[in-house]
């Protein structure tokens, strides 16, 4: 299947990129993770510590574990600042 | 109710004169405006960037004001938030919470405020003589909301 | 800090900018503003008189925000309140706090609500169909003082 | 001693007046509410249910056993209903 991925604040500028279409067959939003660190350095130094990472599916905050059957866009990016 | 998103400021005064006009049932009407802090952990900040995802941004601020209407009785509520660049003094954002009694315009404004903070995704990069630092989470903010899941609504 | 005792009606807005002003190391602003609602326990209002104790009225509200300011890091605070006739939707009073951080401010804008309530003489007689009435007071205003009791300043 | 005495709300209304000067030699202020109550119908009307009267002296919130020794102005009212 085909996803929009986005990153966002320092997610955005280690990645070096604000989003991407990626095809994968990722079950859940941690596969997903998986598959990006192995895509190359900047992506695996992006996604080091994921304590600090947040995932929305479909603009919606989600678990790392939750499926990705069905949902078109994938968000990563560190706890919210806002306010 | 109502959520905007917005680059440029707001009118404060105008915002809470709108939201309360004709609505005589009103009787307590609660504001909380974020500024812009000269100081960042002590260090001056010449600026600030606002980063936010367009799209999730108004569907999170709408499901907390959501939220907030079905835990209390408010007659009318407002969010408004700020992206893109901003100065010391600036107004980064407002919500107001309108009701009948004082203690459900403050309960909610503050219940606005705690899940504003901690789930519309905002983030803040402020610009030092060191340069350019995201803001970190205060694990304060966070725990804040711990609150509204232990109590339930008080309907007053 | 600032109090004002006052007939005349204040612009709410204009209160709010002129408090933060320059003020760069203010983070957070909160205000309430206290209405006059159209219905009194059910029953429509045509007016509201409001009564109070010249010379006490102003000791009380400056001791109030005296206590406020010792128990909070503010940077700025203000209360204005009026008396005289007023009109349903009429603006009747109003503070606003001023801090670093958002908690604080919500605070120390609850507790000058508390004591103003229940510490600072002034008196509402409401206008109805059958005559006028002095509003009682509600007991669960005076409950409210217990927690600002209870609990140690949470200086933040 | 001379005392100001200043009737608030309903009291006022009840009394019919909002201020008398009163020499008194009452040692509190609950002796002086003795003293006024006796004065008329109107007063012992207005001093009626002392649950819902406070008393201020020289400006100052204060129990009903405080003594008046210096005081210049007392105030008589029901709980306060600002804000």
């Amino acid at each position: 299947m085909k996803i929009d991925i986005f990153y966002f604040a320092w997610l955005r500028e280690r990645v070096g990129l604000a989003s991407e279409q990626v095809e994968t067959e990722a079950v859940t939003a941690a596969d997903l993770v998986e598959e990006l660190r192995a895509r190359d350095d900047d992506h695996a130094a992006a996604f080091e510590d994921m304590k600090s990472i947040r995932v929305a599916l479909d603009q919606e905050l989600c678990d790392f574990s939750a499926p990705l059957k069905g949902v078109r866009e994938v968000a990563f990016f560190p706890p919210m600042t806002g306010g | 109710m109502s959520v905007r998103v917005q680059r440029e400021d707001f009118d404060l005064g105008v915002e809470l004169t709108t939201l309360r006009s004709g609505r005589h049932e009103i009787g307590a009407l609660v504001s909380f405006t974020g500024l812009v802090r000269e100081l960042a952990d002590g260090a001056p900040i010449s600026g600030m960037e606002l980063e936010h995802y367009p799209g999730m941004t108004e569907r999170a601020l709408r499901q907390i004001e959501i939220d907030a209407a079905a835990r209390w009785p408010l007659q009318a509520s407002l969010i408004i938030h700020r992206y893109g660049p901003l100065a010391p003094g600036d107004q980064i954002m407002m919500v107001a919470t309108a009701s009948a009694h004082r203690q459900v315009a403050f309960e909610a404004a503050e219940f606005l405020m705690d899940y504003l903070k901690s789930r519309a995704p905002f983030w803040k990069k402020e610009q030092t003589g060191s340069g350019g630092h995201w803001v970190d989470a205060r694990t304060t903010d966070e725990a804040a909301l711990q609150r509204w899941a232990a109590s339930p609504a008080s309907k007053k």
